[in-house]
C-alpha cells in the first residue's frame, strides 16, 4: 500500500507554464493561459472546472497528443513531446475511441498487441478487466451492440488492462448509473494501490472529485488558471462511510463554490 | 487456335520443332497459312507455328519490331509507314495480293475483297460525285484512305481537302450507310456483301486499282529477327512459298480453312478468291511507295533497299 | 435471409425488364435494323458458344487476366493509398507523377505495352494493372483521409508504433472507401483484360470479340457481350460478398445484419 | 525542478514539436524535386535511344514546342478539354442524383443494380455501332459516352456514402421530421460528401481515358484522336507528346478539382485534421 | 402554471406491455421484457436504472424510432409508429448526433426551417436557445471545435428551439459541470411551466431524477421491467431549498436501494 500522504513520494506528472492556443481561421483562441502543478507517484489527482474551460485541453497536452503554446508538461523529469508509454487515455468522446470493426474484446486486446506479453498474462488482464468493470458476456459484442455506458465500460477496461503507470481519464463515469459508478470508483483506488498507479481523473461529479483525490485542481477563469489546489488525505476510503464525514462535505461545497464562481 | 502462351519465341518444341510466333489480323486469306500448317509445310521446315490475332497492322508491326513476335502480318502501305518513321523491319514473304492482270480484267470488283460503297440515301453514283462528302474508312492515314485518296485524285478530287473522312468501324459504317449519316465508306468482305444487302452501291474497287498486281498482304519480321534467327526465317520463307502455292491450286480449301480460323459466318462461295503470291516483287513496294509520295502520305520515298530479304 | 431471396428476385426481375426493352427496342422499336440483334438472338448465340470449349478456355483467360491485374493492383494501390493519406512527404513526392499517369488511358500506352510485353497474357494483366491501380490509390486516400481522428489518437496514446496504427486502425478504416473503389474497378479491370485482347492481340474474349467483329457476326458478339456482362455481375457479386463479410460493424451493412 | 532547467528543455519542446511534422519546405521541395529528378531520368536513360518506340525525351520536347502553337494542335486539346469538362459535370450530377435515389431507394437499387453491373461489363466497342445507329458519330456520341463511363464511380460512391451515413444523424432527422427534401440536401448528402468527392475524383480520371477513347471513332479532331492517329501511323514522337500534355492536363484538372473539394469540404477537413491543430 | 399535483392532467404518453428484442447474428436477445406505465401532460417523468439495462432503447421505441416487438406505445392515445410530431429527443450520443458541417447556429437552426416560423421569431428561438444552456458566443463554431459539454448542450438548445410538446431527453446533462447541470435542469422546469411541455429523462444521477421528477419510473432485472414507480411532489422547486429537504434523502437512498438491488 502506497502512503496516501504522498508528499515524500517522488513527483511523477509535472506542468510548468502551461499554455494553449487553438488556431482557427478565425483567428487564435487562447484556451489556457498558464497551469502549474504537479502530481506525485501513486496520487489520484483530479481536475474539476466548469464545462469548456480546457480540462480535455489539458489532458490532451499531458499524453502529448496536441503540442502546448509554452510551457512544459514532464513525465519523470522527461518534457512530454508525444504520447509517453507509461501512459494511457480513456478519452471523453469513449464512443469515437472504441473500435467499430472489433469486438469488446478485441478492443481491449488492441493496446496489449504491443506489450508482447505471455499469451496467458494477456488472457487473464483481458478478463480480469472486462470483469472489473462488469461487462463479463459482452466479449463478442461490436460496440455499436452496446449502450452508452457499457461503451465507456469498455475503454476504461481497455485502459486498465494495458496497466499504465500513469492513467488519464477524461470524465470517465459520466455515462454511468450510480452503483456502477461507486464500483468503478473504488477499482480506481483498487488499481492505484495494487500497482502504484499515479491517476488523473477529470470530473464534474465534484463528490467523485473529493471521494477519489489526493488532490484536486480546480480550473477557473478563460484562459483557464489552476484556481486553487486542495489536498484531500481521507484514509481507507469507503463509499458510505467517507462521504458521510463532516469534512467530505465541507470541501465538497468549497469546491463546488469555486465552480460557481468560475462561471 | 489463336494461343500464344509461350514467353520465349524459339525454344525448339514437341519433336525438335522450333516454334515461330505468327501474328495475322484474322482475314479470309489467313486460311492460305492455315493450310500450309495443315499441310505440313511448316512442321517439314521444322517449325511450329503459333498464331495469334491482332487488332491491325500497327499492332502487329510494333510486337515483330520488339521481337515479341517473330513475324506479322502486314499490308504494305502500313509498312511504308512505319519503315518511313524508322522502324526497324523487313519483309520476309507474301502474304496474299492480286493475281497477275486482275486489275485489267471485265470486272475488277469480281477479285477485290473491298469496296468503296456510296449510301443509297446520298444519290451518289460514281467517285467523282464524291466532291465534299464524307467517306468512313476504319482507320486514319491507313490502307483504306490511302488507296480511296487515290481514287479521288484520279476523279479530279483532292483528297486531303475535297472530301470529310471520319472514322467508323465496319460494323457503323454499315449502319452509317444505311442511316445516310455517312455518304460514302469504304469496307471490306463480309461489310462488303451486308451493304450491299443494306442497298448501298458500289462505286469503285479501289484496292485493285491501287495495288494492280503482285503481293500487297505481306510478311514481316523485326531486322533483329531476322538477323539472329537467319535460318529459321529462311526456313518459313520456303515453307510460305510451298503454302502460298498449294493455296493457289487449292483456292477452296484455303478459303475453308480461313473462315474456320477467323469463326465466319459466310459459306466459302460468298468470298472472293484471295491470291496467294509466291514471291515479293520489289516493285510491288516501290509502287506503293511512289504513290503514297504521290498523294502525300509519305513525305520522301522510303528507302527500299535490302528491305525484301530474299531466301 | 428472406429479405436476400427478395433482394435477388427484385433483381432478377429487373434483368428481365431490362431484356424484355433490349427484345422490343431490337425489333420493333427505335433500333430496328441497327447492329444490335435481338435479345433472343443473343441468348441464343450465347447458349450455342457455352457448348464450345473455346469459350470457356478465353472466358478462363480473359477472368486470370482481369482479377490478376484487380489484385495486382490492390497489392499495389491501397499501400500508395495508404502511404500518400499517412505521409504528407509521400503524398508530395508521388502527386505529380501520379496526376500525371491518371489521365493516360491504357489504349494509348498499349502499343508501347504490346512492344515489351508481346500479345500475351502478361500483357493484359499489366494493362488491367496499369488501369486500375490509381484509381484504388485515389479512394484508400480518401479512405485514409476518413479515419475518425479520435481513434488515430487512441492508439497514439496507447503508444501504438506507426506502422501499427496503420494496420491497425487506419486501414480498417479505410476498408470502406477500398471497397468502393474496388467495385468501381472490377468492371473496368474485366473491359481492360478484354480490350487488350481485342486491340493489343492478347488471348481471352478479346480476340473472339474481335473475331465476331471482324467477321460482322453481330449474333456471337452479342453472345460474347451477355458472357461479359454475366461475369460482370459474378465479378461484382463477390466483392460486395467480401465486402459484407470484412465490414459487418460499419454502418453500411449493419443493417443488413441486424 | 529549477527555473534554469526548465527553460532550455521548454525549447527543446517546441523544437522537436516543430520537428514533429515535416516541416512544409520540405514537403514542396519533394513536390517539386521528384518529378524533377524523373523527367532527368528520363532526358538521361533516352537520350540516345535509337528505338523508334522510344524516342529521346529531348526530341518529345522539341516537338511538343513545335506542335504547341499550331492551331490544330490547339483545336484538339480545346475540343477534348470541352468534351471532357462537360462530360464531367453531366456525369456527377447524374452521378449524385441517380445514386442518392439508388442509395435511398432500398427497392429501387435492388432492380437496377444487376442490370447495371451487367452493362457496366460491356466493352464499348460492342455498343459503338449501337450509338452511331442512335445518334450518330458527331461530338454528341463522344459526350455521351465519356458521361456513361464517369457516372459509375460517382453513382457507386454517392450510393454507398448515403449507405454509411452515420445511423445517429438519421435518427435525428427522422425525430426532428425533416422533409424529404430537407433531409437529402441537409443530412444526407453533406454526410456523404466525402466519399461522393472521393468517387468524382476517381470519374475524372475515367472521363479522361474514356474521352480519348471515344475519339478512337468520327472526325480526326481531338487530343486522344490525334495522339490515337500519331500511334497507328508509327509517329510516335508525335504520340509522346500527346502523352505528355494529357499527363499536363490530367495534372492541370486534379489540382482544379482538389481547389473545388477543399472549398466544399471545408468542414471535413478541418474536423479531420483537428488533432494536427496545434 | 401547471399544477404540480397532474394527476388530473390527461395521460400523454401511455405504454403498455412494450418488450424489444434485439435480432443478432448470434440469435435474439430480449432487452425489454414488459414495460407498462404512463406521462401526463405537464410532468417531468425520470427513467433511472443500470447501465445496459434497456433505457435507450426504451427512447428510441418511445420516439417511434424503433419498432417494437410486443406491447404498444401511445401518445394521445394514437399509437406510436413514427417519430411523432410533436416530439424531439436529445440523443445520449450527442457527438454524433450533431452534423459535423453545420456551425452550432445552424445545427440548432436545422430543425426549425421546416416548422415554417416567421424569421424573427425563429432568430429569436435560436438565440434564446443558445442564451439559455449559456453558448452565446459559440454560434459560428462547428461541433468539434467544442468541448464534450458544450456539443452536449447546443443539442439541447436544438431540442428546446424546436419546442416540441414532448421532450425526451436521454442522459443530456452526463458532460456538463455541476453548476451548469443546476441550471439547466431549472431551465428544464422552466420550460415545462412556460410551454406546458411533458418532458421524459434518462438520468444516472439520481439527485437529479428526485429533483426535476413528478414521476421517476425505476428499471430493473434483465429483460427489463418497472421496478417501481415514485410519484414525487414537491412544490416550488429550488437547487438548494428542495435538496435540503428530509424527504428528498429519503427518496434518493430509496431510488439508491433500488437501483443497488436491480445490479
Ligand atoms: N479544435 C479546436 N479548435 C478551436 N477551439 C477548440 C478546439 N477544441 C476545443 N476548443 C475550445 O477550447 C475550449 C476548451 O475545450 P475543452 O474540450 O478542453 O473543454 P473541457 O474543459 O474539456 O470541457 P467539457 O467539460 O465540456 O468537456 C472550448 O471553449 C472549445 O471551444
Ligand atoms: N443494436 C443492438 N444490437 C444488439 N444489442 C443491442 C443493440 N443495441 C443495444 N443492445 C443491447 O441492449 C441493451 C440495452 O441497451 P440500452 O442502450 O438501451 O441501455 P441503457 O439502459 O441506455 O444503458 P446506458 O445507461 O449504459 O446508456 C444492452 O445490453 C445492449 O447490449
Ligand atoms: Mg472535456
Ligand atoms: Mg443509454
Amino acid at each position: 500500500m502506497i502512503a496516501q500522504t504522498a508528499t515524500e513520494a517522488p513527483v511523477r506528472l509535472n506542468v510548468q507554464g502551461l499554455a494553449k492556443t487553438y488556431d482557427t481561421k478565425k483567428g487564435s483562441v487562447p484556451v489556457i493561459a498558464d497551469l502549474t502543478f504537479d502530481v506525485r507517484v501513486g496520487e489520484v489527482a483530479c481536475i474539476v472546472g466548469p464545462s469548456g474551460i480546457g480540462k480535455t485541453t489539458l489532458l490532451k497536452c499531458l499524453t502529448g497528443l496536441q503540442g502546448l503554446s509554452s510551457g512544459v508538461a514532464m513525465i519523470d523529469g522527461r518534457p512530454i513531446d508525444g504520447p509517453p508509454k507509461e501512459m494511457a487515455l480513456v478519452f471523453q468522446e469513449y464512443t469515437r475511441s472504441l473500435m467499430p470493426w472489433l469486438t469488446v474484446e478485441k478492443n481491449v486486446r488492441l493496446p496489449l498487441k504491443h506489450l508482447h506479453l505471455p499469451k496467458g498474462e494477456r488472457e487473464d488482464r483481458i478478463s480480469a478487466a472486462l470483469a472489473a468493470v462488469g461487462l463479463t458476456g459482452a466479449e463478442a459484442k461490436y460496440p455499436w451492440q452496446l449502450s452508452g455506458g457499457m461503451q465507456q465500460r469498455v475503454a476504461i477496461a481497455r485502459a486498465i488492462a494495458y496497466r499504465p503507470e500513469v492513467l488519464v481519464m477524461d470524465e470517465p463515469f459520466a455515462s454511468v448509473d450510480a452503483q456502477t459508478r461507486f464500483e468503478l470508483e473504488d477499482l480506481c483506488l483498487k488499481i492505484r494501490d495494487e500497482f502504484g498507479m499515479t491517476i488523473v481523473v477529470v470530473t464534474h461529479d465534484i463528490d467523485e472529485a473529493v471521494y477519489l483525490s489526493d488532490r484536486v485542481i480546480v480550473l477557473g477563469e478563460r484562459p483557464a488558471r489552476v484556481t486553487r489546489t486542495l489536498d484531500i488525505d481521507f484514509t481507507d476510503r469507503d463509499q458510505l462511510r467517507t462521504r458521510a464525514l463532516p469534512e467530505f462535505a465541507e470541501l465538497r461545497t468549497e469546491i463546488l463554490e469555486l465552480i460557481r464562481r468560475a462561471h | 487456335a489463336c494461343s500464344s502462351g509461350g514467353t520465349s519465341s524459339s525454344t525448339p518444341g514437341v519433336g525438335g520443332l522450333t516454334t515461330l510466333k505468327v501474328a495475322t489480323i484474322g482475314l479470309t486469306s489467313d486460311g492460305g497459312l492455315m493450310t500450309g500448317i495443315e499441310k505440313g509445310f511448316f512442321a517439314d521446315e521444322g517449325l511450329k507455328i503459333e498464331t495469334s490475332i491482332v487488332a491491325n497492322p500497327p499492332a502487329g508491326l510494333a510486337a515483330v519490331q520488339s521481337g515479341q513476335v517473330d513475324i506479322a502480318y502486314a499490308p504494305s502501305i502500313p509498312l511504308l509507314n512505319a519503315l518511313s518513321h524508322g522502324v526497324q523491319l523487313k519483309v520476309v514473304g507474301a502474304a496474299d495480293g492480286y493475281a497477275p492482270g486482275a486489275a485489267q480484267g471485265s470486272d475488277p470488283a469480281q477479285s477485290d475483297d473491298t469496296g468503296l460503297f456510296a449510301s443509297a440515301k446520298s444519290g451518289v453514283t460514281s467517285v467523282a460525285e464524291l466532291k465534299g462528302k464524307t467517306i468512313a474508312v476504319p482507320a486514319r492515314k491507313a490502307q483504306m484512305e490511302v488507296v480511296i485518296a487515290q481514287a479521288l485524285k484520279k476523279a479530279g478530287i483532292d483528297p486531303s481537302t475535297g472530301v470529310n473522312w471520319v472514322v467508323l468501324d465496319f460494323t457503323s459504317a454499315v449502319a452509317a450507310l444505311k442511316s445516310g449519316t455517312v455518304d460514302a465508306a469504304g469496307l471490306v468482305s463480309p461489310f462488303t456483301a451486308q451493304a450491299k444487302a443494306e442497298g448501298a452501291r458500289q462505286i469503285s474497287a479501289p484496292s485493285i486499282g491501287f495495288f494492280q498486281d503482285g503481293a500487297v498482304g505481306l510478311w514481316t519480321s523485326g531486322t533483329s529477327t531476322v538477323a539472329a534467327k537467319k535460318s529459321v526465317i529462311a526456313a518459313f520463307q520456303r515453307a510460305i512459298a510451298k503454302t502460298n502455292a498449294y493455296a493457289d491450286a487449292h483456292p477452296q480449301e484455303a478459303i475453308k480453312a480461313g473462315l474456320a480460323y477467323t469463326k465466319s459466318t459466310l459459306a466459302a462461295d460468298q468470298v472472293i478468291t484471295p491470291y496467294w503470291p509466291t514471291k515479293v516483287a520489289a516493285a510491288d513496294l516501290q509502287r506503293v511507295d511512289d504513290s503514297m509520295v504521290q498523294l502525300g502520305f509519305l513525305p520522301k520515298a522510303v528507302a527500299l533497299d535490302g528491305v525484301i530479304v530474299s531466301d | 435471409m428472406r429479405t436476400r431471396l427478395l433482394q435477388y428476385g427484385i433483381g432478377a426481375a429487373g434483368v428481365v425488364a431490362a431484356l424484355c426493352v433490349w427484345q422490343i427496342a431490337a425489333t420493333v422499336g427505335p433500333l430496328a435494323g441497327s447492329p444490335l440483334p435481338s435479345a433472343t438472338s443473343a441468348i441464343a448465340a450465347m447458349l450455342q458458344l457455352t457448348t464450345t470449349s473455346a469459350m470457356w478456355q478465353a472466358t478462363a483467360v480473359t477472368v486470370a487476366m482481369a482479377l490478376g491485374g484487380l489484385v495486382i493492383a490492390i497489392l499495389v494501390g491501397v499501400p500508395l493509398g495508404v502511404g500518400i493519406g499517412t505521409s504528407p512527404l509521400a503524398m508530395h513526392a508521388t502527386r505529380v507523377p501520379l496526376e500525371f499517369l491518371k489521365p493516360i488511358p491504357p489504349i494509348v500506352i498499349l502499343p508501347i505495352v504490346v512492344l515489351v510485353l508481346g500479345p500475351t497474357a502478361g500483357m493484359g494483366v499489366f494493362l488491367v494493372f496499369f488501369g486500375s491501380f490509381v484509381a484504388i490509390a485515389v479512394q484508400a486516400a480518401a479512405g485514409v483521409f476518413d479515419t475518425d481522428p479520435v481513434a488515430r489518437a487512441t492508439a497514439r496514446s496507447y503508444g501504438m508504433g506507426r506502422g501499427e496504427t496503420v494496420w491497425r486502425i487506419v486501414v480498417p478504416s479505410a476498408l470502406p472507401y477500398i471497397g468502393t473503389a474496388v467495385r468501381v474497378a472490377a468492371p473496368t479491370a474485366l473491359i481492360i483484360a478484354v480490350v487488350a485482347g481485342l486491340l493489343g492481340g492478347g488471348p481471352g474474349l478479346g480476340q473472339s470479340l474481335l473475331l465476331a467483329q471482324i467477321g460482322g457476326n453481330r449474333d456471337d458478339l452479342f453472345g460474347y457481350v451477355l458472357i461479359l456482362g454475366i461475369l460482370g455481375l459474378v465479378i461484382q457479386g463477390l466483392s460486395q460478398w467480401g465486402e459484407r463479410r470484412l465490414l459487418s460493424w460499419h454502418p453500411q451493412y449493419r443493417k443488413a445484419v441486424v | 525542478m529549477t527555473l534554469t532547467s526548465s527553460i532550455p528543455s521548454r525549447t527543446a519542446v517546441a523544437r522537436r514539436h516543430a520537428g514533429r511534422a515535416t516541416p512544409r519546405w520540405v514537403l514542396v521541395a519533394a513536390e517539386i524535386v521528384v518529378p524533377v529528378l524523373l523527367v532527368a531520368w528520363w532526358w538521361v536513360a533516352s537520350a540516345d535511344s535509337t528505338n523508334p518506340f522510344f524516342p529521346p525525351l529531348q526530341s518529345i520536347l522539341a516537338r511538343l514546342v513545335e506542335l504547341a502553337p499550331t492551331p490544330a494542335f490547339l483545336r484538339d486539346v480545346g475540343s477534348s478539354v470541352g468534351n471532357l469538362v462537360l462530360s464531367f459535370v453531366l456525369a456527377c450530377v447524374i452521378g449524385v442524383v441517380l445514386g442518392a435515389a439508388l442509395g435511398l431507394v432500398r427497392g429501387l437499387a435492388w432492380f437496377v443494380e444487376p442490370t447495371v453491373h451487367f452493362f457496366r461489363a460491356i466493352p464499348p466497342v460492342a455498343l459503338v455501332p449501337i450509338f452511331v445507329s442512335l445518334i450518330g458519330f458527331g461530338n454528341e456520341t463522344r459526350i455521351l459516352s465519356i458521361t456513361i463511363a464517369a457516372v459509375f464511380p460517382v453513382l457507386i460512391s454517392t450510393m454507398d456514402g448515403i449507405r454509411a451515413t452515420e445511423p445517429t444523424l438519421g435518427m435525428v432527422s427522422r425525430v426532428y421530421r425533416l422533409g424529404r427534401a430537407d433531409r437529402l440536401f441537409s443530412v444526407t448528402l453533406p454526410a456523404a460528401s466525402p466519399r461522393i468527392l472521393s468517387g468524382m475524383q476517381v470519374s475524372l480520371m475515367t472521363a479522361f481515358v474514356v474521352m480519348i477513347a471515344s475519339e478512337m471513332l468520327g472526325s480526326s479532331t481531338g487530343l486522344g484522336a490525334a495522339t490515337l492517329l500519331a500511334q497507328q501511323s508509327f509517329a510516335i514522337t508525335d504520340m509522346w507528346v500527346g502523352i505528355i500534355v494529357l499527363g499536363i492536363l490530367g495534372y492541370v484538372s486534379t489540382a482544379l478539382f482538389t481547389l473545388f473539394r477543399r472549398r466544399v469540404l471545408r468542414w471535413y477537413i478541418a474536423s479531420q485534421q483537428q488533432e494536427k491543430n496545434s
